[in-house]
């Protein structure tokens, strides 16, 4: 039912507000099915605030939220995720004491109804192994399969993150500042990542390295002060004076 | 046992009863074999002693490998009555003997009665009829009570009530406390806004003394027209309170160290060692050991069936029971006394803190053969 | 990992079956009801990472459901043990609604919370008897046959219950929902994101703990023939937390051991001098400040140093000792 | 006029006889709480240290021969003393484990101490009375109360008062506050935390020292007299949530009231209310009634 | 071995450095991540230490503030010896750190943390003055602090330490998680910071804005410098830094 005109994502007049202080206001949002959006702003513009109204770990003030269609506006965080609508954390969140191809299985355990079985062994799970090693190579983990995922350098852990929240076969990914902290090298490496990614699925991404930016997003978003400043591809957005002034700056290196 | 006559006691040396048992009342058992002589039937007579922690299990565990493996010959007194009552259980068991001095609970010789166990010392049942019948004789007719809220105090409060009752008292309010709550303003500012004379403690250990210490803050039973009376009072806690706090309150036990010369002449020699003045039960470990003893060199045996049948037949007169005799439930019979705490001008020194105010006779105090839900009584009768 | 575990846990089955040779059986019961006791706390402590403070209310509940059937119903045994495993259950159940929503100490202090809040109930309500405990239980014939009068047989049932209860924790932590388990107690915002719902897998383990704790305490209580307020009390509480801290946390059979080496000083300690609740204060002092792995865990990581040693930079097993929870 | 069957006058008496009991469930738990605050320790031994601040001040009496104000100064100073050495010789140690150690190090220490001073000094406790200033009651008409509870009440509004003020109005306060946080960091701008961290541990046990005094006058001193007590303050700590210490105050004297009220209504329910209470509260508010994170 | 009196320098006669660092390890538990770090910093001076993550960066900040439990080596601040002292009295010496991720206080204002940091030594920026140079602090300064967005918290972060007075600031990673015009401004105020004479240990990285304001800078690898150059320099080494850091 999604047609590539009707929104995937669709956020109207969505609000929170802190004891007084808006922090997102009245913000209309229309993600479309297969695109990568992304959200970028000031700080404090309220991008992070955005997504976790999205992914519910924060309840909206006001405002209604669909996603392919359904009110998720007051649903439970973890019942979102079900949904396929699956955000991706930084870089702490892998389950650092176990090895990466458990992280994945651990992802792919529920969808596969392995969730709550306490009475059998854990080799019940090594028929999610195939599909574990697959999404490995995708994001090129499959050396590490038996790595604690503690201890994998930065980049990579990133990559298994991206692995872990794929398992869930999500329709839509949310990713926050996914090149954040991260070497050159290893933003060359993410972005290549996301772009793989990104041409099954519908992304919405919050990120701060415009070259990433640029190069990955077929539109764009800004934020200033909890509302929209302006909206369009990166060119127009470029373009926008307003956006210059109030987060390019001089500087806007492409 | 083969080589030696052995007696135990299943002390709480740590915890909560170590001052009115432990170490005390392991004394008073060696007190007994000494002054014994040492030997029986030719045998030495040893005591042996355990720690139970106020744990059932290892009361029981202890109990069992004592009869076993130690050839202990009698149990002469455990804390708590739920390891007593198993452990009583187990000397059926292995055809040993138990006493027991220290705990109240009135099953020993009732529901839990069996022909291998004595209950030596008091019961609740004692304590509470004869406070209650004592203090009405005495003129408190109206009576408050403060009970803890489990089993033990409503049996307790029901007893005294009945007590009350049977000499023509009343009881007017009662208040229930939980236990262990340590303040107890509410329950006595109840107490004072009725119209009771009487106000008594339906509690043990540390609630009472918390109530008993409370009451004098409230001036409740200190220079009004109310007395307070503690159904259950060592005079260990007497003595942790102060005469200060405790003076005017009215209790019963079955022993005070100056009564005569001979409580006095056992009690200052057991002061020597202890440090403290024996409490009723310590000397009831003495008087009950020292019984079993002579029952062992009278039968000629330790079997225990030879023994105990001559420990009913022999009647107990020494320095803690006089014509004191154990009854066919195992309740030992004697005369209870009613005390009244000294104020701090009245006592002449350390230890002097009772003045005795009523005798209440055996047969009035424990409970009748016909109350009673003892088999070993209803076949007899 | 299972393979690693075959051999201890073997050489211990045959142990206990003759260490009747030498100990008195009803002894060597008390030890196996507090190994158990100890090994469905150490389901939450080692596996979910919640250190329950308040576990004797399962255990306790478990010994008084047992007795009440056993003693007042006439139950079969394993009926009565059915019935306190399954009241234990449903305790937990409700305690674990409100304690899950908490973590770390407030969890801890929670279910210490609650768990004295038990035992006043079971103080003040008339079946328990207060002090005097339920008494009178006869355990009757086990299945029908075994006759638990007879100590032996009485041991050798209550070891086949517990080792029965023993595999189906090692089940439930090998299981694709321990599986889950290890991951919330690790990152549990992750976990929420990739659609688990913590709360639900926590209560569910509480739950079982819950259930196991009690057929410890009902195991008890048949055995022993009496229940009393003493398997209720936050010191029992405390007890096993000692039994898990001095036998290892995070290790299967750390439980078993500190189970053992506790009830065994116990015994040891009546017949001494030394004063109990001094020395066992003084354990829990030692075992924080110098052994946290417990005896059980110094012994595994003894045997893996002969092993050529694994080095990561943050090794797991300092880690592990460093972290009950996350 | 009757509430529910009960004279008001009674209620209101129970009202303020319950504020007499929260006076220590909130001298005990903002004790907690400041320990909790810095060293992300849950102080077992509270109940312990209330119990030695209790034998210090019998000891000043009995021992040194010296009076109730006496024993007001030199038992808070003695326990905070006493928990001085706890501290460098245990808990700093173990500050960078996780907080559960912390939990079961103080539970032990507060098994060997009651051990031990059961050990010393006997089960049954020690006398003291109420000074000589404070004795006799105070007839207010609807109620009695004992001068010395008067007092009890009045000491410890001043001293959590104080205490409150120190912390949440000072600089040391923010140094509290941020070093609880990040300690590492706060050393990094020339704060000394160690001393800071010791700081706050004295001062809680302290805090409990004091209420020991206040309470040995009222309450039999036992080396058990804390052991109890303290889950009931653990219980009164979860409700108003550990983010703030006018919630462990405020949370102590209201616990007080609804305990006390409760003996009047429903004495059998006296002893699980306060649980009942903090069972409800995790239901409608899990982080506490003051707690910060929701 | 003794040391000798005479500066080995050039003939020219420098000013000592604040800082200089001889040979420092550093170890978090059992693994040692810093092996014989070797640095000076010149009064006045702005050095940046460049390297990939887990490179070391800021393990050196720490270890030089003390806050490292096991370290060894030298570490002199104005010619004093500091590596047995406490991370209190280091700082104390003059030190002003900016942590990794901004160090703000959750449970203080913005204007408690502000006034957090105790005065040092004097000669720190008036918190009027500090109001001035950054106007959205003053804004929000009643707000918490960990809700100021992150732009602010690093304004405030840097705001916090100029308040207390240390002249040489160690910054770890000032721009990351910036947005453009904001990193715009940090330079700015890094920028007007030496001006004012200010010493400084930059940890960066984004190469651009490392470049812009070091008069040397540092790389470092697994625990090591493995080189310096001054701003001088760059060029010539523009293809090694292609190589350490994969530019
Ligand atoms: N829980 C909260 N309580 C109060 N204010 C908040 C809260 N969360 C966010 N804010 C405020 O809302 C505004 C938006 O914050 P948000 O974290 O969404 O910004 P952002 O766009 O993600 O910024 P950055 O790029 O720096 O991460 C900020 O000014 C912040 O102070
Ligand atoms: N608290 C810690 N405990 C154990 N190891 C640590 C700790 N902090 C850092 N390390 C390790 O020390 C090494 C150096 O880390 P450091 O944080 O100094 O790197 P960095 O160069 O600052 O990296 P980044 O650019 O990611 O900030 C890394 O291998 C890291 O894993
Ligand atoms: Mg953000
Ligand atoms: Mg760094």
């Amino acid at each position: 039912m999604t047609s590539s005109q009707t929104a995937f994502l669709q956020a109207r007049g969505l609000t929170r507000e802190f004891r007084g202080f808006y922090a997102v206001k009245d913000l209309d949002l229309d993600i479309r099915a297969g695109q990568v959006h992304a959200l970028i702003g000031p700080n404090g513009a309220g991008k992070t605030t955005v997504f976790n109204l999205l992914t519910r770990v924060l309840d909206c003030t006001e405002g209604q939220i669909r996603f392919d269609g359904e009110d998720i506006t007051r649903m439970a965080t973890h019942r979102v995720a079900r949904l396929g609508l699956v955000r991706s954390f930084q870089i702490s969140s892998v389950f650092p004491a176990l090895s990466v191809l458990e992280n994945i299985r651990v992802a792919l355990q529920r969808p596969n109804g392995l969730g709550m079985t306490w009475w059998r062994s854990r080799s019940a799970l090594d028929r999610l192994d195939e599909r574990a090693h697959a999404l490995l190579l995708d994001v090129q983990l499959g050396d590490f399969a038996h790595s604690r995922a503690g201890d994998l350098p930065y980049g990579r852990k990133r990559a298994l993150e991206i692995a872990t929240t794929l398992a869930l076969e999500p329709r839509m990914l949310l990713l926050d500042e996914p090149m954040a902290g991260m070497g050159t090298e290893d933003v060359v490496h993410v972005t290549e990542l996301v772009r793989r990614v990104a041409r099954s699925r519908t992304v919405l991404m919050v990120e701060h390295n415009l070259k990433a930016v640029a190069e990955l997003s077929d539109r764009i978003t800004v934020l200033a002060r909890g509302e929209k400043l302006a909206e369009g591809t990166y060119d127009e957005i470029r373009a926008d004076a307003e956006v210059r002034r109030a987060y390019l700056g001089g500087t806007a290196h492409a | 046992g083969p080589d030696a006559i052995k007696v135990g006691l299943l002390m709480d040396m740590t915890g909560n009863y170590s001052d009115v048992a432990g170490r005390g009342s392991v004394t008073a058992a060696e007190m007994a074999v000494e002054d014994f002589g040492g030997t029986v039937l030719g045998k030495p007579i040893e005591v042996v002693h355990a720690d139970m922690q106020n744990k059932v299990d290892i009361a029981t565990s202890i109990a069992r490998e004592w009869f076993d493996v130690d050839a202990v010959d009698a149990i002469v007194d455990s804390n708590m009555s739920s390891a007593g009552l198993a452990v009583s259980e187990i000397a059926v068991e292995k055809d040993r003997l138990m006493i027991m001095n220290i705990s109240g609970s009135p099953r020993f010789t009732n529901e839990s009665c069996n022909p291998n166990t004595i209950h030596y010392v008091y019961d609740t049942y004692a304590l509470a009829t004869s406070t209650g019948k004592a203090v009405v004789r005495g003129g408190g007719d109206k009576w408050f009570f403060v009970t803890v809220d489990y089993t033990f105090g409503h049996d307790f409060q029901a007893q005294a009530e009945d007590a009350v009752a049977s000499e023509g008292g009343e009881t007017v309010g009662s208040v229930l406390v939980p236990l262990n709550a340590s303040d107890y303003s509410s329950a006595l500012i109840q107490a004072q806004s009725s119209d009771a004379n009487v106000i008594a403690f339906a509690t043990a250990g540390a609630d009472t003394s918390n109530a008993i210490k409370q009451a004098a803050e409230f001036g409740i039973g200190q220079g009004d027209d109310r007395q307070l009376a503690g159904l259950l009072v060592y005079i260990n806690e007497v003595d942790a309170l102060g005469l200060e706090t405790a003076q005017g309150m009215l209790l019963t036990s079955a022993f005070y160290w100056d009564l005569d010369e001979e409580t006095r002449a056992f009690s200052e020699r057991y002061m020597e060692k202890m440090g403290k003045m024996p409490n009723m039960s310590q000397a009831g470990v003495y008087s009950s050991t020292m019984h079993y003893l002579k029952a062992v060199e009278a039968a000629g045996t330790e079997n225990y069936a030879e023994v105990m049948a001559k420990m009913k037949e022999m009647p107990i007169n020494d320095f803690f029971v006089k014509d004191g005799y154990i009854r066919e439930d195992g309740r030992m019979m004697r005369d209870m006394y009613l005390f009244r705490v000294k104020s701090p001008e009245e006592s002449t020194g350390a230890w002097d803190y009772y003045e005795k105010v009523a005798t209440i006779e055996a047969e009035d105090a424990f409970t009748p053969v016909s109350e009673s839900r003892c088999y070993l009584l209803k076949e007899e009768s | 990992m299972l393979r690693s575990h075959v051999l201890p846990v073997l050489a211990l089955l045959v142990l206990l079956c003759i260490a009747p040779l030498v100990f008195y059986p009803i002894f060597l019961i008390k030890l196996l009801c507090f190994a158990l006791f100890a090994a469905a706390f150490h389901l939450l402590l080692g596996y979910v990472g919640l250190l329950s403070f308040g576990h004797a209310a399962f255990f306790g509940t478990g010994a008084y459901m047992c007795a009440q059937a056993l003693a007042r119903w006439n139950l079969a045994p394993e009926l009565a043990l059915l019935f306190a495993v399954a009241v234990s259950a449903a305790l937990g159940a409700v305690i674990g609604f409100l304690a899950v929503r908490r973590q770390g100490i407030y969890f801890a202090m929670i279910t210490l919370a609650l768990g004295q809040m038990v035992y006043f109930i079971y103080l003040q309500a008339p079946f328990t008897g207060g002090e005097d405990g339920i008494r009178g239980i006869t355990p009757g014939h086990f299945l029908g046959v075994v006759d638990l009068s007879n100590p032996l047989a009485l041991y050798f049932t209550v070891l086949a219950v517990t080792t029965l209860a023993f595999a189906l924790v090692w089940r439930i932590v090998q299981s694709p929902f321990g599986m889950i388990l290890e991951a919330i107690r690790e990152n549990e915002p992750r976990a929420i994101s990739l659609g688990y719902n913590p709360t639900l897998y926590k209560l569910a383990a509480f739950t079982f703990s819950a259930a196991l704790a009690g057929l410890a305490g009902g195991l008890k209580a048949m055995s022993f023939q009496i229940a009393t307020l003493v398997d209720v009390t936050w010191q029992m509480s405390g007890e096993v937390v000692l039994m898990t801290l001095v036998g290892g946390i995070g290790t299967f059979l750390g439980p078993v051991v500190g189970a053992f080496i506790i009830g065994g000083l116990e015994q040891y300690l009546a017949q001494s001098a030394l004063p109990a609740p001094v020395i066992l204060g003084a354990a829990f002092i030692l075992c924080v400040m110098l052994f946290r792995k417990g005896v059980a865990g110094t012994a595994k990581s003894l045997l893996q140093n002969r092993a050529p040693k694994r080095s990561t930079p943050d090794n797991p097993e300092t880690q592990a000792t460093n972290r009950i929870v996350k | 006029m009757e509430i529910f069957g009960f004279p008001p006058q009674l209620i209101l008496g129970q009202v303020l006889i319950g504020l007499i009991n929260g006076s220590f469930y909130a001298l005990l738990s903002l004790g907690l709480a400041i320990i909790f605050g810095l060293l992300r320790v849950i102080n077992f031994a509270h109940g312990a240290l209330y119990m030695m601040g209790a034998f210090a001040a019998w000891m000043t009496q009995a021992w040194l021969g010296l009076n109730f104000w006496a024993a007001l100064v030199i038992a808070p100073l003695a326990v905070g003393l006493f928990g001085l050495v706890v501290e460098r010789a245990f808990l700093r140690s173990i500050y960078h484990l996780d907080h559960l150690y912390g939990l079961l190090l103080t539970f032990g220490i507060a098994l060997l101490i009651e051990g031990m001073y059961r050990y010393w000094f006997g089960a049954a406790g020690k006398p003291f009375t109420t000074p000589d200033v404070f004795r006799g009651i105070w007839d207010l008409g609807f109620v009695i109360v004992p001068k010395y509870r008067g007092f009890v009440v009045l000491a410890s509004l001043v001293t959590c008062l104080a205490v409150w003020l120190l912390i949440e109005r000072t600089r040391l306060g923010s140094y509290l506050r941020a070093a609880t946080e990040n300690p590492d960091l706060v050393s990094c701008f020339g704060i000394n935390v160690s001393l800071l961290t010791a700081s706050a541990y004295v001062l809680g046990a302290a805090l409990a020292g004091l209420s020991g005094v206040l309470a040995a006058p009222i309450y039999q001193v036992t080396p058990l007299m804390g052991t109890n007590l303290i889950i009931v303050v653990f219980a009164v700590v979860v409700t108003g949530g550990m983010g703030s210490l006018s919630g462990a105050i405020i949370t102590g004297y209201g616990m007080g009231v609804i305990e006390g009220l409760t003996k009047v209504f429903y004495p059998a329910a006296s002893s699980v209310v306060i649980f009942v209470v903090m069972a409800l509260m995790l239901l409608l508010r899990p982080a506490g009634l003051f707690g910060k994170e929701a | 071995m003794p040391k000798s009196a005479v500066p080995t320098w050039g003939e020219r006669p420098m000013p000592d450095p604040v800082l200089s660092v001889t040979d420092l390890h550093a170890w978090y538990g059992e693994s040692h991540v810093l092996h014989g770090v070797t640095l000076d910093l010149k009064e006045g001076e702005t050095l940046a230490i460049l390297g990939r993550n887990g490179a070391g960066k800021t393990s050196t900040l720490r270890a030089i503030m003390g806050v490292i439990p096991r370290r060894s080596g030298s570490v002199k601040i104005h010619g004093r010896e500091t590596i047995r002292q406490k991370s209190h009295a280091i700082a104390r010496l003059g030190l002003a750190y900016v942590p990794e991720e901004r160090g703000i206080f959750a449970s203080l204002t913005a204007q408690e943390n502000l006034l957090l940091p105790p005065v040092i030594s004097p000669g720190g920026l008036a918190i009027e003055e500090i109001y001035e140079l950054f106007p959205n602090l003053a804004e929000r300064r009643n707000s918490p602090g960990t809700r100021l967005s992150g732009g602010e918290q690093q304004m405030l972060a840097i705001a916090r330490v100029l308040r207390a007075g240390g002249r040489t600031i160690f910054l770890d990673e000032p721009t990351e998680g910036l947005a453009p015009v904001i990193v715009e401004r940090i330079a700015e105020v890094v920028a007007m910071l030496k001006t004012r004479g200010y010493s400084m240990l930059l940890v960066e990285q984004n190469l651009a804005f490392a470049q812009a304001v070091a008069d040397r800078t540092c790389v470092m690898e697994h625990g090591h410098i493995i080189e310096t150059f001054t701003a001088a320099d760059a060029d010539s080494h523009a293809a090694s830094l292609q190589n350490h850091l994969g530019v």
